[in-house]
């Protein structure tokens, strides 16, 4: 019944098209904007920022898609990003010295090194994805803060095992004879994995964002989304209502981990960061955890109002070093003292006017 | 009235316990098509473990559950909603973060045939399917009284309304059988009415059999074509409402056993 | 077959003063069914008190005299009352407002007061950003040898000292007023009420509790390794409190049994594979086996399933 | 350190990209933007910003009468001992050169930031330095990983670095602007390796090394390599991970091959409560280590467990050498303690880089760079220094022993 008459309904192409690719050219005009237009009057410190910002945005939103969505409570979500950083750096540095002989930034933009890079990504993305459903598959069984402590410790295994990779081969001529898993295994272990080209521009990290948000709205706005978000709202009722919990948070997970795999791997190839593992471990993960926390489990606009709040509020307090971690824990545990739903609770921004009628029928 | 062979849904012989505990003992029922039937017995006689084991919370130990022939012992509880079975809940289980439209556009969701790509993409087929979701849960917000209610968060709803919302969310599922649990419980009289005058429009509107359990013996008396009692997980009787009314047994389980004769009445 | 004794007695000794920390995880979940994710740096504090203590007191005097007997005991004590306040306090200005916010929220409320005791120990004014070196306040000769096997006072008092507080806390839990009324909260804090129990009471005393075992193990572990007492914001410590939640889970979170029983399992695992497999891969066995328990028996090794009533 | 306007500079500034990176505002948000960054009022000393963004930032002779420099470290965090104790050298060498009239008459400011340790903030803070602070040279990192982090963006735009204390080799094959004061690893281990084969006439050394830091792996590597080149054995290598609090295991493993000295790679945190937990266990070899050794607080913690054990490092407080002498004096009258040979590094990484300032034809990033690499002879605390082509420092590195709680002086071994 409701087959037939969906296929009543179903609109024309001229309607649906500019709905379904507008935003996403919109997202691609905006990051182009912003890049040729933003960035030049800014200069290269908050060029910096902004890609910070950017990346912490695509960490927090799609942490949310997990967390705020269907309501697990995962805390290795830095994990899937150092599988995405790492496989995406592997594949542009040995990449271009394959290619070009060198890791040199190569050719303009959309060049030669553009592509690459995004070609690094979306392998990145892949890869962690792949380690989402690994890990979401078997432990997703388990509830509340056993999910949690499992994803915890997928990210500390994975960390130990990056920290004993073999040091970066930077000699071409030994790349060239180097086997596939030599180059696989060469990884910089605890020194970090450095010399990975800066590919990372204010306009990819937006594009990718534009896409995730596209993404996680058109989600939520849909039947496959309000099927994520009854499993947070109700796990039992959900299923009783033919939602097949498990697919959905794995696939949620695994969808998580893909955007996380694509912001490591846009982290990877930013200025000025070298990829760490031990910077890429559990507290890594609570920053995100906290950046969606914040700004509201579920609201997409939130986690990006937090995630860039957390991004700049340490760089405000730059100055007063001294203080800087003592206030910025002080803030944490007053905010979830003051507004403990988060900035916006369960809501979006442009849904914060809208009267909630019968809250005052609170009472029977 | 009865024919066993034609049931749309037939249980026989079902059983579990917990640990020791025979929660639910050789529990048999056997549901025609189109039929309205009550399950009553007092306060922890396995009710709504009966409910549990039909939905696949709990699976039985033993015994089958047949629903139009399909067997549905050690399914998810999910693929039994889509096989057509579809409950409320005794304590209410309402997403209350979502609103009373999404409630119940959520239980539209088993019968969509779209998937993960089309919503992203946003294809033909979705919006069509979307508009199909909404129109159809309209109408059951509209018949369930709840339209004017449709943007509000379900945890903010009145009592009652958050009952009818249950019934509307599981309708919503397009069940063959619906199990209601204590679908009047905490109403006033009058909704109580209105409630039996819904509940038997929608089994006419939609084809629906329906399993209740209620503890309002006047609603069940007055809209139960035939009613099963258990008690400690046993069938005590079994048939129509006058019928349970004259048992001795039903009696004695709601009463409680009548008191031992004493040791002076007990005379040679 | 020495060094397997020997590394059997070392695994539990330190599996011991896991267990001790991995009691006061376990406590405050069982009560309230939160991970306290801050209980490692009532630890660390809890260590560092116990050497600012024996500074102040002169004990810590490089080529000093060997400090009096009773030193200990004061250091100990000293630790046990401050985390003990600090215990207090913290639940009672942090915890407290959150009793009914979701779980997350509080569990960031704990990172938050993680994040501040770090830092706030770190400052000049406090514990300062150097490593010291913890006194002997407690004998540290070889009691006795059997087998060749060392039995050392500091382990053995690691041993005894977490026993006692186990079986202590046994009997609190299961055979006195107050632990009936802690049952009470951690099955349902409304109806715990309504029974004329005080929750809040009942809450800090469970926090106070938890601080004070987290101050005992702190002292007793700089006194198993004096060379470790490092700088407050050191990842060891969190670390190690890591280890012992993970401790606390896989014996079953909310079990005392089962914290003594993941401490132990933990700290013989660490000692076998450094000694057998890798030494450099603890981690990696930790979590592991972390992950496969959860798999197999997803409460735990003593924990209880429990199912929602539906 | 400048106090203006700029903390609200900033905020319009994210707000508003906190604005764009949510989309819809976007046309509403670009003329705000206009006004924070780049209006405002324009900073005293600052040169205008051309527009094409890399290796462009490289400001002519500053205008103003001081010259700003970049430093940055690790002040809080766990590594926050090392940065601090560098943080001191090099505000000393700022305080003695501005004394003495300052660089090409104009005074010497440092803008210090914190990296906390992390590589990420490394980057963000040299980014902040070079294009924000215009600064003219950066000074920093301990850690080597955080040296590489914030030495590549230092490359990228073309601003001498040098590191005080990174040791390495990657640090400086970065590129033609960084540069670095101390040895390398290679070196180190060599001189180790040599002082324990010839010196002290071992045979047999065993290694428990930090595998999770990479100054420990790498210079056990290099210990190891130029060990066995000399003829000696390494019958044990054992590894931990920083954060590990027992290392029985570990060391009951290296007695059983009854080595003659165990070498010990990390750093002076670990080190004593690795001497300590070994003495328990009656390990009586002797203990060799390198520069992570170099504190204080190694002889406090390890006590008499560490006595008597050899490492090499930078420079030994009780050098006779002039350098030395005064130098220590001064610190010990500013900071009341003895300085480590971090403190050292730093003092002799800014005097070095103030007199390639005096040099340089002009500030400029390659003039700057080419007056470092042309340093001959400087005659720093840590030795005399020569920048070779690999931009490292050559110079001899002591061998110091524990002897009454105190590092003593033992050996110089120079270069080949």
């Amino acid at each position: 019944m409701l087959s037939a008459r969906a296929s009543a309904l179903r609109p024309g192409l001229a309607w649906v098209l500019p709905r379904a690719v507008g935003p996403l050219v919109a997202g691609v005009v905006v990051a182009f904007l912003l890049q040729l237009v933003v960035v030049p009057i800014l200069g290269p410190f908050y060029e910096k920022l902004m890609m910070d910002i950017g990346i912490n945005c695509l960490l927090a939103v799609s942490l949310n898609l997990v967390n705020g969505f269907t309501g697990q409570f995962s805390i290795g979500h830095a994990g899937f990003m150092a599988v995405g950083g790492y496989v995406a750096g592997a594949v542009t540095y040995y990449g271009s010295f394959v290619l070009w002989g060198s890791a040199a930034v190569h050719g303009g933009f959309l060049g030669g090194g553009d592509l690459l890079f995004l070609l690094g990504c979306v392998v990145g993305g892949l890869f962690a994805a792949g380690a989402g459903y690994l890990v979401g598959l078997p432990s997703l069984r388990l509830r509340g803060d056993y999910l949690a402590i499992v994803t915890l410790g997928f990210g500390e295994i994975l960390r130990v095992l990056l920290q004993q990779t073999g040091d970066v081969i930077f000699v071409p001529a030994q790349i060239e004879q180097a086997s596939a898993f030599t180059l696989a295994t060469s990884l910089g272990g605890a020194l970090g994995f450095s010399g990975i080209p800066f590919y990372t521009t204010v306009f990819w990290v937006y594009v990718m964002l534009g896409l995730l948000l596209v993404v996680a709205y058109r989600l939520k706005e849909s039947s496959e989304g309000r099927a994520f978000l009854s499993i947070r709202e109700n796990e039992i009722a959900a299923e009783a209502m033919g939602i097949d919990t498990t697919k959905y948070k794995v696939r949620a997970f695994v969808l998580a981990a893909f955007f996380a795999g694509i912001a490591g791997a846009l982290f990877a190839h930013e200025t000025g960061t070298t990829l760490n593992p031990r910077e890429l471990g559990f507290q890594k993960s609570f920053d995100i955890v906290i950046m969606v926390v914040l700004g509201g489990m579920g609201s997409i606009s939130g986690a990006l109002l937090a995630a860039g709040l957390l991004t700049i509020l340490p760089e405000l307090l730059r100055e007063f070093s001294d203080w800087r971690l003592v206030v910025y824990a002080v803030t944490l545990i007053v905010m979830m003292r003051v507004r403990p739903q988060g900035l916006f609770g369960i809501r979006e921004i442009w849904e914060l006017g809208r009267p909630r009628r019968g809250a005052q029928e609170k009472r029977p | 009235m009865t024919q066993p062979n034609a049931a749309i849904l037939d249980v026989q012989a079902i059983s579990i316990s917990f640990g020791g505990l025979k929660a639910v003992t050789d529990f048999s029922l056997s549901l025609p098509p189109g039929a309205l039937q009550g399950l009553i017995g007092p306060n922890g006689a396995g009710k709504t473990t009966v409910f549990n084991l039909l939905t696949g919370v709990y699976t039985p130990q033993t015994g089958e559950i047949l629903l139009a022939g399909e067997r549905l012992n050690g399914q998810k509880p999910n693929r039994i909603a889509a096989s057509g079975l579809a409950r409320t809940f005794q304590n209410i289980r309402l997403f209350g973060d979502l609103t009373v439209l999404d409630n119940v556009r959520v239980a539209c969701h088993v019968r969509a045939e779209t998937g993960f790509a089309a919503a992203i993409l946003r294809t033909r087929a979705h919006y069509g399917e979307e508009a199909a979701i909404r129109e159809r849960a309209h109408r059951l917000l509209e018949i369930f009284g709840l339209s004017h209610r449709a943007t509000d968060l379900a945890r903010n709803l009145p009592y009652g309304d958050q009952r009818r919302l249950e019934i509307a969310r599981a309708l919503a599922t397009g069940p063959k059988v619906l199990l209601l649990d204590e679908p009047a419980a905490g109403m006033n009289p009058q909704e109580k009415m209105a409630l039996a005058d819904l509940i038997a429009f929608v089994r006419r509107e939609f084809g629906l059999t329906i399993l209740l359990i209620e503890h309002d013996m006047g609603l069940v008396m007055r809209i139960c074509e035939r009613i099963t009692v258990i008690d400690h997980g046993v069938t005590i009787a079994r048939g129509t409402p006058a019928e349970i009314q004259a048992d001795p047994a039903v009696i004695e389980a709601y009463l409680g056993a009548p008191d031992p004769p004493d040791a002076s009445a007990e005379g040679p | 077959m020495t060094k397997l004794l020997q590394t059997l007695f070392d695994g539990v000794a330190v599996g011991s003063l896991y267990a001790l920390i991995a009691l006061g995880y376990t406590m405050v979940y069982g009560i309230l069914q939160f991970s306290n994710f801050a209980h490692s740096d009532i630890f660390m504090t809890g260590a560092w008190i116990a050497y600012v203590v024996s500074a102040a007191a002169g004990w810590a005097v490089i080529g000093g005299d060997t400090p009096p007997l009773y030193s200990g005991l004061v250091a100990l004590l000293a630790s046990m009352a401050f985390c003990g306040l600090l215990g207090f306090g913290i639940e009672r200005l942090a915890y407290r407002p959150l009793r009914k916010a979701p779980r997350l929220n509080v569990l960031i409320t704990a990172i938050g007061i993680s994040l501040f005791l770090e830092n706030i120990g770190q400052r000049k004014e406090l514990f300062g950003t150097q490593p010291q070196k913890m006194p002997q306040l407690l004998p540290d000769t070889t009691l006795f040898t059997v087998a060749d096997v060392n039995f050392r006072i500091v382990d053995l008092t690691v041993i005894a000292v977490a026993l006692v507080l186990m079986g202590v806390l046994q009997w609190l839990v299961f055979r006195t007023r107050l632990g009936r009324a802690m049952r009470a909260v951690s099955y349902n804090i409304p109806v715990a009420s309504l029974m004329g129990i005080n929750v809040d009471r009942v809450i800090s005393i469970t926090f106070v509790i938890g601080s004070t075992l987290a101050a005992a193990a702190g002292f007793l572990y700089v006194m198993k390794y004096p060379g470790a007492l490092k700088q407050p914001a050191d990842s060891t410590w969190i670390l190690l409190g890591l280890k012992c939640f993970v401790a606390a889970v896989i014996g079953g979170i909310g079990n005392v049994r089962g914290a003594m029983l993941g401490g132990v399992l933990i700290g013989l695992m660490e000692m076998f594979g450094a000694a057998y497999l890798s030494p450099h891969m603890r981690d990696i066995y930790v979590f592991s086996l972390l992950i496969i328990v959860l798999l197999v028996r997803p409460a735990g090794l003593l924990g209880k399933a429990t199912v929602e009533k539906v | 350190m400048r106090s203006d306007a700029r903390p609200l500079g900033y905020f319009t500034a994210l707000l508003s990209t906190l604005t764009l990176a949510l989309g819809p505002t976007l046309l509403g948000g670009c003329d705000k933007m206009r006004g924070g960054g780049g209006g405002g009022e324009p900073e005293k000393g600052k040169a205008p910003e051309s527009a094409s963004g890399a290796s462009s930032a490289k400001p002519a002779d500053p205008a103003g009468d001081t010259i700003l420099i970049g430093e940055f470290g690790s002040l809080t965090g766990s590594e926050a001992t090392f940065g601090q104790s560098t943080h001191n050298g090099i505000m000393l060498a700022i305080e003695e050169v501005n004394a003495a009239g300052g660089v090409r008459n104009k005074k010497i400011a440092v803008k210090t930031y914190d990296d906390q340790g992390k590589s990420q903030e490394a980057g963000t803070v040299v980014t902040r330095l070079i294009t924000e602070d215009k600064v003219v040279a950066i000074l920093g990192e301990v850690a080597s990983s955080l040296s590489i982090a914030g030495g590549r963006v230092a490359q990228q735009y073309g601003v001498p670095m040098i590191s005080p204390s990174s040791t390495n080799p990657q640090v400086t094959q970065i590129g033609d602007m960084i540069f670095r004061v101390c040895f390398i690893d290679p070196y180190q281990g060599f001189v180790v390796a040599k002082f324990a084969r010839e010196n002290l006439k071992l045979g047999n050394v065993a290694v428990l090394y930090d595998q999770a830091q990479a100054y420990s792996k790498g210079l056990k590597d290099d210990f190891i390599k130029s060990f066995k080149e000399m003829g000696g054995a390494v019958p044990s290598e054992q590894a931990y991970t920083g954060g590990d609090q027992d290392f029985s295991a570990q060391l009951t493993t290296i007695k059983g091959t009854n080595p003659d000295a165990i070498f010990l790679p990390g750093y002076y945190t670990d080190v004593g409560n690795v001497a300590l937990q070994a003495r328990k266990l009656g390990l009586t070899a002797t203990l060799l280590g390198g520069d992570g050794w170099d504190s204080s607080k190694l002889t406090e913690i390890g006590g008499p467990a560490i006595e008597g054990a050899y490492y090499s490092n930078h420079y030994s407080h009780e050098e006779q050498r002039p350098e030395v002498q005064t130098f220590v004096k001064k610190y010990q009258a500013k900071y009341n303690q003895v300085p480590d040979g971090l403190a050292a590094l730093g003092y002799d990484s800014a005097r070095l880089l103030f007199e390639a300032m005096g040099k340089a034809p002009s500030l400029g990033g390659k003039e700057l760079a080419a007056a470092l690499a042309a340093t001959k002879d400087f005659k720093g605390v840590t030795g005399v220094i020569s920048i070779d082509a690999d931009r490292n420092a050559k110079k001899p590195a002591v061998v110091l022993q524990i002897k009454g709680g105190k590092p003593a002086y033992a050996a110089t071994i120079a270069p080949n």
